[in-house]
This record gives C-alpha cells, structure tokens and sequence, in this order.
C-alpha cells in the first residue's frame, strides 16, 4: 500500500508522520504539496501536525480550501482511510468531514505532554488492534485542543460509537473528554494527539505504533479480500 | 469600481463557553472593576474592498464570513460597510 | 518631515540621536573625508553601536579560546559550528533578545526566538532545537507575573508554529532583574560537515537579493520620530511583530535553496536589518555592495532610505545568489509563496552604495563601517568581593527545606516548559526536565546534547570563578545524559559598561569562563553581549550565560536523571 | 444602579505589522475575493456593566481598555455603550 502526507504551508508533523509510517508499516510513503488535486492514487491520507497557514484566523481554517483538502473529501467518500493529526483534526473540522469544532484549550495555554487515553473502540480501521477500554499514552502538543460540539451532534456520535478515543485526564476542556472522533462511515479519523510521537522505546511511549498497523493491516486485507 | 471600508465583528455562539472572557471577566474584577459583567470576546475585522456598489459588496462580505471569517459551528457574524470618502 | 542636511547634522550635534557620540561622529566625518548626510550618519549610527560593533566588549572577548579539532567555524558568522563525527556537524548559537521583551514581553520573546532561528538555518543547517534562558524579578510582583507568562507564551508561539522543539532551558527569579528581565534564546542546527555557508557577498557582479517579508517602520528608532508630537508614535516604531507562519517557509525555501548550490552568501536581516546584513556581508567577502533601494518591497507608502536601511522588520533574509542561478531560486521562493526582490549587486570597490530614485543616497567605505568600528578599552576598576550575606541556621530544618523546594528558583519548571512543544520533529529523547536534553540526529544512532546554566550570584560574588563556574555546571549537564561536551556558546547580561566595576565583572567573568572552556575542551563559537542592562543607574547583577553542546554516540547509552527503577539503589555523590 | 450593554472594538495601530491580517487576506484573494485590500485582525470584546449612569459607565470602560482589553503598546480601541432594554 502508498501513503500520502499531505504538507500544507505550515504543517511541521508531516516528516514526523513519515518516519512513523515507514518505521512502522515499511510501506512507501509520499509527502504531497497542498496542491495536489488527485490523492487517488493513495490508500490511506493522512493529515498532519502543525501550524497550516500560521493557524491565522483559526486553525485550520486557511488550509480547507486548499485543493488536497478538496481531494481528501474525494477519497474518503470512496472509503479510503483519512486519519487528521491534531491541525489534521481542525482542518477535518472546518472542512466539514467531521462535526464539531476544536476552540482554545480552557486554560488558554498551549499544552505538550503524554496524555492517556482510552480507546472507546476497536471498530475502526484506525484502532483495530487496540483493546475497547485499553488505556494508552500518547503525547499531546495542542493549543486549540477544545473539542465542541452541539448537544445533538454530541449525542449522535455517543449512539454511533463514533467516539474514537477520551482523555482519562481532561486536558484542555473537550467536551465529554473527547479526544478523536470518527465519521459515521467510520473512514475518517481526526485526534488532537499524535501517535507518530510514539513508536520508538526513546521516545517515552511506543502506544502510537498499533495505529498505523491497524490502518496498513485494514488496507491490505482489504485488498486481499477484492 | 467602489472602494468600501469594511467591519466585521465576530462572536461566539452563546452556547460555546470562552475562557478568554472568562479570564478578561476576572481580571477586572481583581483590578476593582465590580460592574463588570459576563465578558465575551471575539474578533474584530477591517478590510478595505473594492466592489461595484454597496450591494455587491455586501454580497461579497457575507460570502467571506460564511466562508472564511466565520466558523457557522460556533460563531456568529455582524458587518458594516462604508464607501469611502463618505 | 524633511531630512537634515550634512550640516545641520554636525552643527545641532543631531548625529547623538542616531547613537554617535561627538568623537565617534568625528572619526566618521575622517573616514569618510566630508560630512555624512542623514542615511549615513544613520547607518554608522546603527554599525558603531554597542549592539553591532562590540565595541565595548571586543578587547575582552579576544581572551576566550576559539579553536579546536571539533570546531569548524568559530566565532564570527552567524553561528558557530562544531564538527560530531561521522560526516555530521553541529551549528548553534545563543541570542538575548532582553530590551524589546521588557517593551512587549510577547513579541519580544517570539522575535528573538524567531533571530536565532534565521541564524542557524542560514549556516546551511537544519534546526533540531531551541533552549531558553529567562531571568525576571521575584513573583510577588503583578507586573513580573504579566512579563513572565507572556514571555513563556511568546516563546511558545513562535518556537512550537514553526515545529522546532524547545528542549530545555532555565528560569529564575531576583530582584535585580524586577525592571530588566532578561530573555535569552539558543538555536541548535545540523548539517553537513562540509555544508557550511557563510554570511559572504562574494563574487563581483553577483546579484543580491532580499527574500521574505516586506520592510515596514517596524523597529526603527525612535529618531526618526522624535519630532511626532504623539509621544506615543515615538514608543510604536519599536514594536516588532513576528510571523512565525513566514519564518517557517522562510526557513524551509533558504534550506530548500542552499542544498541547490545557488547560494554564495546569506545572512538574516536581524537587528539594524539591511544596514547590517549588507555591510557585514560585504565586509566578510573584502569586498563592496550596491543597492538599488527603489526595488526593496516595502509595507508602507513614504518610505524614505534612511528607514528602510534601518527597519527591523522580521522574517527577511538577504541572499546572494551564482548569476545565472536566479531562476531556480525564484521556482522555490515562488512555491512557497515568498517574495524575492533582486535589489542590487556585489562590487569590488569597498563601497556600500546606495541608490534610490537615480541618486546616490549613501556610499560609505565597508571597512570604515565594520573592521573599523571604533573599539574601546574602557576603564576597568579595582576588583570587589561583595561579602556575602550571613544566613543564620535554620531552627528548623525540614521547614528550611520546604522553604527552598518551595521556592520558584527550586521548584520543578513544568508550568513553563510544558507550554513548549518539546517533541515536535519526533527526535527528542530528552526532554526538559532533566539535566540537559539530548535530540537524536534523524537516521544515526547519535543524539545531540544540550544545556543552558548560569548563576549570577555566583558572579556577583566573584566573577572569575562564578564564569567557571557556569562554564563547568553547563558541561557536566551534558556529560550528565551520557555525552560528551564539545563546545559552547554564550551569552553575557551586563550592566553600564560605562562603569568601571561593571567593566571588571565582565573582563573577569571573560577569564573565569575562558579557563573553564580551556580545561574542559570546550572552546567559544558563537556568542552574543547584552550590555546597560540597568534601570535607574542600577545594573543587573552580572549574569553570563552558557550554552553547551555535545554529542552522543548510541542512543542507548543515553542516561536519564531520574531511574525508572529506585528502589534498593546506592547513592553515591561523586567530586570534592 | 443601572445596566449597561458595551461592545469594545480593539485594532492594531497601523505601523504594527499583523501576520494575521496578511495571511488572511492571501487567502480571501486566493478564494477569489480578488477585491479584497488589506486586511486587519483586532479583537471585538462584548461585555455587560453595572454603573451609575453613561458617564460613569464610559469612564470605567475607557480606563478598562487602557488596563486590561488593550495594549497600548500596539493597540487602539473604540467602544460604545447602550443602556439595557433601551
Ligand atoms: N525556561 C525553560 N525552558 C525550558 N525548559 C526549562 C526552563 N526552565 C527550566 N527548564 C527545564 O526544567 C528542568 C529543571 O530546571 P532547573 O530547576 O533550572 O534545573 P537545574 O537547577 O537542575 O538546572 C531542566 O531540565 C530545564 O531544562
């Protein structure tokens, strides 16, 4: 299987990205311009980390309409996986790909650290190999972390168990400790934090590692299964 | 082609909570400021633009914000447009 | 407002508020063999100034040791940089930013960090981190808390947008720094052993090139506007704001750029922006530079040259380029949405020569404006040893002992550091938080080691061995992780120099840390001088700090501070 | 005591450069707002007060915004005040 990292101007998590799925996965990986009109060639996408666009105006707000984005959309509504990394997140936000919206964090301080999460469930391409209810650690480096979301929306994603993961200490004010969510048809996930900070011993956690194999393991058994 | 002066103001729903409010709220009632009341703090936007009239200028205003300038999830928006020179 | 003439300027002495002094503005008028006019005044103004020329500080920075089989560029370009083996190096360098953070603690911090970001990167290497150095006055005080919170955040904002991590650093309270806090920023690259590139304007007929932002009023002093009668128009000039969005494209175009071939020189528009980066670009080569300032992009209408040789405006490099190179460095440029204006050239004549509406505006001799900057061998008085305050024995001891964890100095500096994002880039191993950070090298199995360290009172108390001191406490933190030191950069807080016994804290601060760099094998190669650090004729206490690299060889032999497993182990303490 | 509704308008001086503004506007232009001039980011602040009466509200607002909404560094404010229910 291919990825692409999309590299918008201003991501920073995008090698990051990169060292992760090839140290992980093997797979050949490919950091595309925000340019690029067709991804159809990818069988995964992944949104990166960082600043697109200075995180001006709100973050990811710029990057949304940048023709990648646009082909992201294309992609995911063919049911490829999409996984947004915490600008990822804000620019599914604003694009519209998934509900809700990430506002400064309540404390109004940007926060790096190692969370724990808990995995609310493994029924996704992205978390296949987790345990439901496991409690992983994975870092977070966030100023605008805040997930919200209308009552009506909030409740929607309970019912669908489309809440990927929660915080088990709350770090910036999320609603309802949500940390990352799915899309209905489950494709597309966006997280503030960032599992390419965690796959090697060095780096304080290797909890990050079991996503993209869930991802590589759900495209090639697909493929296999065509 | 006009040229107009353009404010728009950007606030957030009142359902969505705003530390920076909060935070501004108790800064001036530690600095003595009892009266104060809730705060609420969002965004101010000057622009200069050039349009045919001031009708396809506000057409043109009210696109930005729903596009751009605002966020519809949390945000609301308000703007006033002015010739120039008038 | 009309610009004085030559003689106006000598004879209502304006020449003082463009920072010359009567026998400095006497030795111009030699150089130059007639009266200079506004811009040029203005640019030896800025050239001679304490900030740009050393020219208090130079005398005694000769004392530090420079050399090394490690170092590969010493003091002198925009960073040092030492050589870790294996084909690799090590660039990096330590900036004060302390003036513009006591105006506007935000922007000030987030533009000193955003200067030495530009400084390791036009060195042709890769920033892998950055580290900070705070001073504030004790936190009892509403304005302190004010400075110190913006600070942090102002650091964090430019350091985490543009994802280099900031890994460590340190931050301390004391009176002495209540109206002067002190900010103090490092900036750690890689590169390639053989990839260095300098700040030169080589090659006669060569084009030069301005690339990044626009040159707005930003940053220029207050002359210019002493006549506004706003006496708050006077205060804004001063502001710059930083675009940390812009200086990460600016920083991956330049790298982008360099690894072409293209470039001959490039140096960061930093303090006194394109008087400084030409001349000393100019001066560096032996040769001269000719601008045409009509084709500099400028933000505001009206500019005159006078301002735009002397704007601070942020995120601007100026680049010379191989002739027949352009094009290849305008397709970056453009892909990264930068500006790029070809505003001159490099001569052979010595010259800087500026033109502007067909006129010359400026021509000065480069040598006259750099290698001949006036140097000062200011009175140093008689050493002191202030005798230290008697501490009477605590009655009780545990309350002590609370008292000193308790205290912000001791206690734990997470509020700071965890608003840093210290593991963008994925390379961190350590983190801040232990003795020194150690950051891995993508694809070896070799990690750098960095630490800040300083103790004023120590210099206070004796500058000699209190520059040792922080020399040999900057070391072992990077021997403490498991490296081995290789070099250090510096930067020395002082106050008046003006004054003979601030002169001998810093002459003898030099000694006491160039002995402990001699020892160690870790020479200087880069540094920086912050002087009239004082508020109301009362000076800082003398505050050098250091900046110690070091390389480590297998990332498994990385030793955290703290052992995962405690129980049951010996405690040992180790020296005299 | 009476209560008072306030909007406060907070914008940069204009030598203060604003990123923010300017990448903003690179992207109204991208999007095809090709009229879109200079664009500048300030900060819209709504606030309730209890005061005497205008005056005393208008004095204790403007002596907020030099304090705490502003930075007189770099900033420059407006505001308005409306009585509630009027
Ligand atoms: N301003 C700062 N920025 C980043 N890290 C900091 C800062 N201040 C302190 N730290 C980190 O906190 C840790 C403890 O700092 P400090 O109390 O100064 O320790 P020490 O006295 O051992 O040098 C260090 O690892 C340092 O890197």
């Amino acid at each position: 299987m291919r990825w692409a990292v999309v590299v918008f101007p201003g991501s920073n998590c995008d090698r990051d990205a990169e060292q992760a799925i090839r140290l992980v996965t093997g797979d050949p990986v490919d950091l595309v311009w925000h340019d690029a009109e067709d991804l159809s060639a990818y069988d995964a996408i992944v949104l990166p980390g960082g600043f697109s666009y200075g995180d001006y105006l709100r973050a990811g707000a710029i990057a949304r309409f940048s023709p990648a984005v646009h082909a992201v959309a294309r992609e995911a509504e063919r049911g490829k996986p999409v996984i947004g990394i915490c600008n990822g997140f804000q620019i599914l936000t604003e694009a519209g790909l998934l509900p809700g919206a990430l506002l400064a964090n309540d404390h109004l301080q940007f926060r790096c650290e190692i969370a724990q999460l808990r995995v609310e469930t493994n029924d996704s391409p992205f978390t296949r190999l987790y345990e439901p209810g496991e409690i992983i650690r994975i870092p977070i480096a966030h100023g605008e972390g805040r997930y919200h979301a209308e009552p009506e929306v909030l409740e929607e994603l309970r019912r669908a168990g489309c809440v990927a993961f929660r915080y088990v200490e709350n770090p910036n004010g999320s609603v309802d400790d949500v940390a990352g969510i799915l899309n209905a048809r489950r494709n597309v996930l966006g997280l503030m934090p960032h599992p390419e900070r965690a796959v090697i011993d060095w780096m304080g956690s290797e909890d990050g590692i079991r996503m993209f194999q869930s991802i590589h393991a759900h495209v090639e058994e697909g493929r296999t299964h065509a | 082609m006009k040229q107009f002066e353009v404010e728009v103001k950007v606030w957030l729903k009142p359902s969505v909570f705003d530390p920076q409010g909060h935070a501004v709220h108790g800064a001036l009632v530690s600095l003595g400021f009892d009266g104060a009341g809730e705060v609420r703090i969002g965004k101010f936007i000057q622009m200069t633009l050039e349009a045919e009239d001031e009708q396809a200028a506000a057409r043109q205003v009210d696109d930005m914000c729903q596009k751009v300038l605002a966020n519809p999830v949390m945000e609301t928006y308000a703007f006033e447009i002015r010739e120039r020179g008038q | 407002m009309r610009e004085p003439t030559p003689q106006e300027i000598q004879d209502g002495a304006i020449y003082r508020s463009l920072g010359l002094s009567d026998s400095e503005y006497e030795r111009v008028v030699e150089k130059l063999g007639r009266l200079p006019n506004y811009v040029e005044a203005g640019i030896f103004g800025v050239l001679w100034s304490e900030h740009c020329s050393y020219k208090s500080s130079k005398v005694h920075l000769r004392r530090f040791p420079t050399t090394g089989q490690q170092v590969l560029q010493g003091p002198g370009e925009n960073a040092g940089v030492v050589d870790i083996g294996d084909g690799w190096a090590v660039a990096f360098k330590m900036e004060s930013h302390n003036h513009p953070s006591a105006v506007e603690p935000y922007q000030g911090a987030a533009t000193g960090v955003g200067g030495i970001l530009r400084d390791i990167f036009t060195m042709g290497a890769r920033p892998i981190a950055f580290l900070d150095s705070l001073r504030f006055g004790p936190l009892d005080d509403a304005r302190t808390r004010y400075l110190f919170a913006q600070v942090v955040a102002g650091i964090g904002g430019y350091g985490n947008c543009v994802g280099i991590p900031t890994v460590g650093g340190e931050v301390q309270f004391s009176p002495t720094y209540r109206q002067n806090p002190l900010v103090n920023a490092m900036c750690v690259g890689i590169l390639p052993a053989h990839g260095i590139v300098r700040g030169e304007a080589k090659g006669v007929g060569n084009p030069v090139f301005v690339v990044g932002a626009r040159t707005g009023r930003d940053g220029i002093h207050g002359a210019t506007f002493a006549s506004a009668e706003d006496p708050e128009e006077k205060e804004r000039s001063a502001v710059q704001v930083g675009d940390p969005f812009l200086g990460k494209l600016l920083m991956e175009a330049c790298l982008e750029l360099i690894a072409t071939g293209a470039v001959v020189g490039i140096q960061d528009m930093g303090a006194a922006g394109l008087t400084s980066s030409s001349a000393e670009m100019a001066s560096r080569a032996g040769g001269g530079i000719e601008l045409v300032l009509d084709r500099v992009p400028v933000r505001e209408t009206g500019m005159t040259p006078y301002e735009m040789m002397l704007s601070e405006s942020q995120e601007r490099m100026l680049v010379v380029l191989e002739r027949g190179k352009e094009e290849a460095a305008f397709s970056i440029f453009r892909r990264y949405g930068l500006e790029v204006a070809d505003v001159g050239r490099v001569t052979d004549d010595g010259m800087l020569r500026l033109l502007w509406h067909g006129d010359v505006v400026a021509e000065v001799p480069v040598r006259a404006l750099v290698d001949e900057a006036p140097v000062y061998e200011r009175p140093v008085g008689p050493p002191v040893s202030p005798k230290p305050a008697s501490i009477p024995d605590p009655s009780d001891l545990a309350a002590a002992w609370l008292d000193l964890m308790r205290h912000p100095n001791i206690a734990e500096k997470s509020w700071v550091y965890r608003q840093y994002d210290t593991m963008v880039r994925a390379q961190t191993a350590l983190g801040p938080g232990m003795d020194a950070a150690l950051v891995k090298v993508p694809d070896l199995d070799k990690a750098v080691a960095m630490a800040t360290d300083g103790n004023a009172r120590y210099v206070r108390l004796n500058p000699k061995k209190g520059g040792a001191i922080a020399v040999a406490e900057a070391a072992r933190n990077v021997a403490a992780v498991g490296a081995r030191p290789l070099a250090i950069t510096n930067c020395l807080n002082f106050g008046n120099p003006e004054k003979p016994a601030v002169m001998r804290q810093l002459s003898d601060a030099i000694d006491g840390m160039a002995e402990a760099c001699r020892a160690l094998d870790t020479p200087v190669v880069s540094g920086n001088v912050s002087l009239y650090n004082e508020s109301r004729g009362q000076d800082i206490d003398p505050t050098p700090i250091v900046g110690c690299v070091g390389v480590l060889n297998g990332i498994s032999r990385c030793m955290p501070s703290v052992p995962t497993e405690s129980r049951g182990l010996k405690l040992v303490i180790l020296g005299s």
